[in-house]
């Protein structure tokens, strides 16, 4: 689905990313150290940041220069780290937000109600005021309500408490096993590695290793993160 | 910045020397004088350099100060003119009336050099505490100090009895008892306009260097983290405010006995935006900047307002446009950016001047 | 330097001796006129008559036989930069006579310069009087050529009942004070004053007044732009020229059609109108109308601007020199005259003003002024008001003491 | 003075109508690293607010004899009240170094911050090398990592001797090796402070916290030791789920 | 007292406040919503009312060109924002405090070019027939382009409001703002919210443009006079609150009149500055405020 190939990128005159290469995959998992260039990638990867080297390539297509928000209408969804929401807005209204103009633009939002109590809960509190744990279930909700054909995580369950750390764990798999493909970035290495397909390891914006989700053993990736 | 404070230290030196020594030798009295105008202009653009680029106050009503400090002298200098009799513009409007209670202070030499350096040290106080304690910032910060700059020039404009009106206060034939007639003392009061703004690069060379200019932009990128930090962001911005608002009227009061005319239009909304406009050409944070800057501008307006006036409009609109959106940092900033693109890519390089963001108004 | 006490001792404090150099074919003119910022509005007009003026004396041979090279400033409607580029003018360019500003800052702001560096300057618009300098001529009117029969038309009406409207500055200020004392004298009420800054065009408050009020007439001495909102908010509130006109001494053939068509019917009181019929006037709005960039009307500000450059000429040319004190020596005769399109001007040497026609017009639909009343002769100019005695004696000796 | 204790009661607060803490009771000791566990939306970062003044609460928060509610927030932190926040926040503009010594500034007269800086101050250094930030001393602090910026943060504390250390969710986003040295790091500087966590990671948790609070809908619902709080069903069905269902590698 | 000094200035005030109000219409969205401070906006207000002389050039009977004038203001004013925002502005959006200083370079040339452009005098534009006269209030003939001022404002504001409201765009408008990347990646085009909004902000200066051209002068200097008042309304308000903006327009406009009535012109201008710094020092968030709990 999503492909990147020999990927430099960074901010201003830092270079962050250098050569990296992700293979397509149903759930790829990206794992590394703070500062290793994870987020940086998946911004790469949603549009945010252009690269100067390398290629993105969407279901074949090469998207490389397409904006994000057209990203988007391609079927990507992107949940960025930190638990980011408009605050200014309600709940109700961040998820609405993405649900305007799509048909059964109503019966979306309600589904990700149903699946998010607490966000039913305080569906007209301002998002802002809303406690950080709420905040980011808003913004995985407000990505599943665009029907991704692709899922952009960030550190999804970063912030969550231990109950819905599960649920999410779950919904990710259930959402790949219903043949959304997933791009991941997870400190839960046992996790990742679960739910993976594939996997990439990342140190300092080199790729220290690449492998097989399921088979790898956390001490090897772990030392691949290290060097 | 606070790498090399010396190699400063010596732009100071150099800059003294050319200002002090080589200009009044070299120049025309005509542009010795004009360059004593800019030098005001300039003083009040280092205070404002540190109040913006430094604290991210973005200042746009310094005419306020400018207005202190000028009216100050020009009242003292009208006093002196007009011996005891009162004024004759007053006597226009009620020739029986007496002199203006607020006037009579003004007499003394020593109460107007005090009120030049106090009045905006006290006002600035007053207006900062209570817009900085109550978390005034950004926008709103910027768009009071106008309004507040307007409200001033427009109570000036039709306060013609007390204070000279639209007209403004001119005249003066005497500065502290010296004839300003005079060619040398023209030259000597060019050369305390030029040694004060030496001796305001000096200030805030020392204050940029100290732990207290590093506070001030700590306090510009995060206040309320700041906050977190034990220290009361009011207060460092305060400090900042107040200094800057004294040079502000340091510059005006000398701009009174150098131009020997001071009128309500020098001090309302364009008058404080042109004051910025220097500051932002030379550079907002940097030491110099904001002094040359304002000093560039003043030399376009004397020179390019003459030979080309309607073209001086469009370029000075032009300068706004290109050198914010171009060159945030202003011109200082560009042998740093010549020298950056030269090094190797590799290296860090610290992410572009943050200027405070309007969600900080929000929070 | 010199100290206090100490000028009177020696000359180190006067001018330096002049830089003008008038041995080649030509003589250098300054002029200043705001040809940016607010004032823009009027004195772009101002600085292109000076411009036709100075095409015309060249065309006719010059002055003294030397060409007019002129140097364009401008004075960026801010007092401070009329005293730099005047200072500039007579001592970087070194010109013979500076021609232009238009308000009475920009005149009290050049006052002090051409004073110290004994230079010239001529000032062609209406003022409030009460100043004479020995280096400014001044060719508009003065307070008796303009407010004075301004008040002695509206008496001839039977005005009992005047309300004073004006922008917030010294002209508008101190003629009516002047106006105040003449009203008194003439018995006219004076049922209400109303002042707005320059800079502002919404009057609907203080129309509101002026209703209130019930004035027969009004006497308007706003400025600029404020006039269109001035007039904008008389007609709203259903005021009209048949039942409170109004008078107005800043608004002339240029500044009307702004208005539009609620402007029609009013009055102002000036010296020059394009419609009066003198010798020299038709050739005058024939050149006019055939100069590049022109406005296609004239006006009294830019005929005192047009005199003002001849009279110049006719001064030197009697003086026989551009030396400034040779020039004022020649006006001190009083023989200096000058057939002006409002008629044939002569030159006060004393007070250095000019004699004037005063005229009021009435504005038509086509902005242009019919005449409705005459002055029965041309008026003497007397700035400090002294051959009228309800003009108290003690102000004019206060002002004329404070000028020093 | 070291033994001062941090103590809560019956903190309440209230956001128009809305009880987001509603009468909380705790207490924390020098020490120890407590930890403040809870739902989301249970009112955890609420408390911290208030105990640092940026929300308005009422009951008690006293530290030592100090009663700390209602006052300012830059008082509080003189008291010796120190906070991370759940996003990282430093002064990106400023090296690690001027934000380090900004924070150290407190300690020192007002008069000497018109002096520019000479050297570094030993307690930096003891904090830089506490957090292993030694090597970015001129690093911007812009651009360092996320996991950076959070040592950053409790470096910030350090210098600045807070008595207390409030910590939101300080491993969020941390790679396990990181959790390890940061649980470590915890560890040694609460010898002689009060530390308070708030923290997700139960394994994090489990490995580091001497006593622990759980917090729920804005009350206390459980208190004790980790095996304590961990046994109590209640505690299970709203926060932990099923126990050791937690995939850990 | 006559009860005419209690009512004009209220009438009159309220007629002020309106426009006011429609002059900071415009920035309440460019401003308040989009966090622009755009200095040129006086200046877009100017182009409003050229625009309406410029139709009366065209449509001679004034009944009628002032309604045609209205639209047509708006787009060509709009057109000039929709050109700002699309060469300069959309590359500030992350540096709200420098698009004041660029736009008052926008704003420096705008008027320049017009006094070089259009007579220097300025021009005229003519009130419809349909606005002569008065309407009696309680003794007071209130005039009748009073009223239409206050009725543009009114159709404006509920125009607005309504598209704020009930078109997601309201939402995309507030989500850009408040996070431009987030926006972005939530699938919306923020680039086209930018367009828009900032045509529509520019828009309605034109708009409040010819309002004012039936009020004062239409010249090159007409623009400076609404700019900072404009600001302060919507600071006053609170930004990005339309309620608030409009009490306070209204506010000012009505304080303005009786200020006006009871001193003088100038002291009025003065006094009405003060009493809204004052405010805004009792309320630095304006009348109605957001809160978040970020810390930015
Ligand atoms: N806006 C930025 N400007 C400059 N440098 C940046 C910026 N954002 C990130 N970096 C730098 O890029 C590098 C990679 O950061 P990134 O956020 O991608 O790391 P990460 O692997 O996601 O780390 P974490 O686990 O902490 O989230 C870091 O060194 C960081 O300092
Ligand atoms: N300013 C506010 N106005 C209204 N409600 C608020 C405000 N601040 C917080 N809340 C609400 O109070 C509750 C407690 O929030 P808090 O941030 O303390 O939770 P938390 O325990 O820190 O959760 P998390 O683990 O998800 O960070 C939440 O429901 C939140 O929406
Ligand atoms: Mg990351
Ligand atoms: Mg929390």
């Amino acid at each position: 689905m999503l492909e990147l190939t020999d990927i430099e990128a960074g901010y201003g005159r830092t270079r962050v990313l250098h050569g990296v290469t992700v293979p397509s995959g149903k759930v790829v998992a990206v794992l590394g150290h703070n500062g290793a260039g994870k987020s940086t990638l998946l911004r790469l990867a949603i549009g945010l940041i252009k690269p100067s080297k390398g290629r993105v390539l969407f279901d074949g297509e090469d998207i490389t220069s397409l904006a994000p928000n057209r990203r988007v209408a391609r079927g990507m969804a992107y949940v960025p780290q930190g638990q980011q929401s408009f605050g200014q807005l309600t709940t109700l209204e961040n998820l609405q937000l993405v649900a305007d103009g799509r048909r059964e633009g109503r019966a979306l939002v309600d589904a990700q109600l149903d699946r998010f109590p607490a966000l039913a809960q305080f569906a007209t509190r301002k998002a802002g005021l809303l406690s950080g744990g709420q905040r980011q279930q808003l913004a995985i909700a407000r990505a599943l309500i665009t029907e991704p054909k692709l899922l952009i995580l960030d550190e999804p369950t970063e912030g969550i408490q231990p109950t819905i750390v599960a649920e999410i764990e779950q919904t990710i798999m259930q959402l790949a096993a219903g043949g959304m493909h997933v791009l991941l970035v997870e400190q839960h290495i046992g996790f990742a590695l679960q739910a993976a397909e594939r996997y990439v390891v990342l140190a300092s914006g080199h790729v220290t290793q690449t492998g097989e989700g399921g088979k790898a053993a956390t001490s090897t990736v772990r030392a691949a993160m290290a060097i | 910045m606070t790498k090399k404070p010396w190699i400063s230290l010596g732009g100071i030196g150099v800059f003294a020397v050319l200002l002090l020594a080589v200009a009044p030798l070299v120049l025309s009295d005509h542009w010795l004088n004009n360059l004593g105008k800019y030098c005001c202009w300039a003083i009040a653009a280092v205070g404002i350099g540190l109040a913006w680029g430094r604290g991210g106050m973005l200042v746009m009503g310094q005419g306020v100060f400018f207005a202190l400090g000028a009216y100050s002298m020009a009242m003292h200098l009208t006093l002196e003119s007009a011996g005891d009799r009162v004024p004759g513009f007053m006597v226009l409007y009620d020739p029986l009336a007496p002199l203006p209670a607020f006037w009579e202070p003004f007499r003394g030499a020593g109460f107007t050099l005090l009120a030049i350096v106090l009045l905006p040290v006290v006002v600035a106080g007053i207006l900062g505490y209570a817009l900085f304690k109550r978390r005034v910032k950004g926008a709103y910060f910027a768009i009071l100090t106008q309004a507040l700059a307007v409200a001033l020039a427009t109570l000036i404009s039709s306060t013609i009895r007390e204070t000279g009106g639209d007209t403004g206060l001119s005249d003066f034939k005497y500065f502290f008892g010296f004839v300003l007639n005079d060619p040398a003392n023209k030259i000597m009061v060019f050369l305390i306009a030029a040694g004060l703004l030496v001796v305001c690069l000096l200030v805030v060379w020392q204050l940029y260097r100290s732990r207290f200019g590093e506070l001030l932009v700590a306090t510009r990128d995060a206040e309320e983290r700041v906050r977190f930090l034990g220290y009361d962001p009011a207060n460092v911005k305060l400090v900042a405010f107040v200094v800057s608002a004294l040079m502000a009227s340091i510059g005006g009061a000398m701009f009174v006995p150098i131009v020997g005319i001071i009128t309500p239009a020098e001090i309302g909304a364009a008058a404080s935006i042109l004051m910025i406009a220097g500051v932002a050409f030379g550079g907002r944070a940097s030491l110099f900047g904001p002094a040359l800057g304002a000093m560039a501008v003043g030399w376009g307006q004397s020179s390019l307002g003459s030979t080309w006036p309607d073209g001086w409009t469009y370029i000075l609109g032009l300068l706004f446009i290109v050198v914010i959106l171009f060159l945030p940092n202003g011109l200082s900033s560009l042998p740093a950016r010549f020298a950056a693109a030269r090094r190797r890519p590799e290296q860090k390089a610290a992410p572009s001047a943050a200027t405070p963001e309007l969600e900080e108004v929000r929070s | 330097g010199a100290r206090a006490g100490d000028e009177a001792a020696g000359s180190a404090t006067s001018a330096a001796p002049s830089c003008v150099d008038t041995s080649g074919p030509t003589v250098k003119l300054g002029f200043l006129n705001s040809l940016t910022g607010g004032m823009a509005i009027s004195e772009k007009t101002v600085s292109n008559v000076l411009h036709m003026a100075a095409d015309e004396i060249n065309a006719g041979g010059g002055i003294l036989g030397k060409k007019i090279a002129y140097v364009q400033e401008d004075g960026a409607t801010d007092w401070p930069t009329f005293a730099e580029k005047t200072e500039k003018l007579l001592t970087q360019d070194c010109v013979a006579a500076i021609f232009g500003g238009w308000t009475s800052s920009s005149r009290k702001a050049v006052k002090p310069v051409v004073e110290k560096h004994n230079g010239l300057f001529f000032y062609p618009v209406q003022y409030e009087g009460l100043e004479s300098s020995p280096n400014i001529y001044y060719t508009g009117a003065t307070t008796n050529q303009q407010i004075i029969p301004a008040m002695d038309f509206l008496a001839s009406r039977g005005v009992k009942k005047l309300f004073l409207a004006g922008s917030d500055y010294v002209f508008p200020r101190t003629a009516n004070a002047i106006i105040k004392l003449y009203a008194a004298k003439l018995g006219i009420e004076i049922v209400g004053e109303e002042y707005v800054p320059l800079d502002k065009d919404d009057w609907t408050s203080q129309v509101a007044k002026i209703v209130a009020a019930k004035p027969d007439f009004i006497f308007n001495t706003i400025n600029g732009s404020s006039n269109v909102g001035f007039v904008k908010a008389y007609y709203d509130a259903g005021l009209t020229a048949a039942t409170t006109p109004i008078i107005s001494v800043s608004i002339a053939e240029e500044e009307a059609p702004a208005m539009g068509h609620e402007v029609t019917g009013h009055y102002a009181s000036w010296n020059y109108f394009q419609s009066l019929k003198t010798e020299t006037n038709p050739k005058f709005i024939e050149s006019w109308k055939a100069y590049p960039n022109s406005s296609g009307v004239t006006s009294d500000p830019m005929e005192a601007a047009y005199i003002s450059l001849y009279l110049y000429k006719a001064l030197v040319e009697a003086a026989g020199s551009f030396d400034v004190d040779a020039v004022n020596a020649a006006a001190k005769k009083n023989t200096i005259t000058f057939d002006a399109p409002e008629g044939k001007v002569t030159l006060d040497g004393d007070n250095h003003h000019i004699s004037k026609p005063g005229h009021i017009g009435q504005i038509n639909a086509n902005n242009q002024f019919d005449i409705a009343w005459a002055s029965d002769k041309f008026i003497e100019p007397d700035p400090y008001l002294e051959g009228y005695d309800w003009f108290p004696a003690d102000i004019r000796k206060q002002l004329t003491d404070a000028a020093g | 003075m070291t033994d001062a204790s941090l103590v809560v009661t019956d903190l309440r607060v209230e956001f128009s109508g809305f009880v987001a803490v509603g009468g909380v009771s705790f207490d924390a000791h020098p020490g120890e690293v407590r930890f403040l566990i809870g739902p989301n939306g249970a009112g955890k970062t609420t408390c911290i607010d208030a105990i640092t003044g940026l929300t308005k609460g009422t009951g008690s928060a006293r530290l030592g004899e100090k009663e700390l509610l209602g006052r300012q927030v830059h008082k509080i932190v003189r008291l010796g009240v120190g906070r991370t926040f759940q996003t990282a926040s430093v002064f990106d503009e400023l090296t690690v170094l001027q934000n380090l010594d900004i924070a150290a500034g407190r300690h020192r007269p007002a008069i000497s911050l018109l002096r520019a800086r000479r050297g570094v101050d030993p307690a930096i250094e003891r904090a830089l090398e506490e957090t292993g930030l030694a090597g970015e001393l001129t690093t911007p602090a812009g651009i360092l990592s996320h996991g950076q910026k959070q040592w950053l943060e409790i470096a910030m504390l350090l210098v600045q001797d807070a008595k207390v250390l409030l910590l939101d969710e300080p491993v969020a986003g941390m790679s396990q090796d990181e959790r390890t040295a940061t649980g470590e790091l915890l560890q040694r500087i609460a010898a002689k402070r009060i530390v308070l966590v708030v923290e997700h990671d139960m394994d994090f948790m489990r490995r580091y916290a001497t006593r622990v609070t759980v917090l729920h809908q804005g009350r206390v619902l459980s208190q004790g030791t980790v095996a304590e709080v961990q046994a109590d069903p209640r505690v299970q069905e709203v926060y932990l789920g099923t126990a050791d269902a937690m995939t850990e590698g | 007292m006559h009860v005419d000094a209690l009512i004009a200035p209220l009438l009159n005030g309220s007629a002020q406040g309106a426009l006011l109000l429609l002059a900071a219409l415009g920035l309440s969205l460019t401003f308040g919503q989009m966090g622009v401070i755009n200095m040129a906006h006086g200046e877009f207000l100017m182009l409003g009312a050229f625009a309406a002389y410029l139709v009366q050039q065209v449509i001679t009977a004034s009944d009628l060109s002032i309604p045609v004038a209205l639209p047509v203001a708006f787009v060509v004013a709009g057109l000039f924002g929709l050109l700002l925002e699309v060469t300069i502005i959309q590359w500030m959006y992350r540096r709200p405090l420098d698009t004041l200083l660029v736009t008052v370079g926008v704003s420096l040339i705008l008027q320049q070019a017009a006094l070089q452009i259009f007579p220097s005098q300025g021009v005229p534009v003519e009130k419809p027939g349909w606005l002569d006269g008065q309407l009696t209030v309680l003794g007071y003939d209130w005039p009748l382009r009073q009223l239409f001022t206050i009725l543009l404002a009114t159709v404006c504001v509920a125009a607005l409001s309504a598209w704020l409201k009930h078109t997601s765009f309201g939402r995309r408008i507030r989500a850009t703002v408040h996070n431009r990347d987030l926006a972005e990646t939530s699938g919306i085009s923020t680039r086209t919210v930018d367009r828009l909004t900032f045509f529509t902000g520019s828009g309605l200066a034109g708009v409040a443009g010819v309002a004012a051209s039936l009020i004062g002068g239409t010249n090159s200097q007409m623009g400076a006079q609404y700019i900072i008042p404009a600001f302060l309304v919507v600071a006053a308000g609170g930004i990005g609150q339309l309620k608030g903006t409009i009490i306070a327009a209204w506010a000012v406009g009505v304080a303005l009149s009786y200020f006006a009535y009871w001193t003088t012109g100038s002291l009025a201008q003065v006094l009405a500055f003060i009493l809204v710094i004052v405010f805004l020092q009792l309320r630095p968030q304006g009348l109605f405020t957001v809160r978040t709990r970020s810390l930015a």
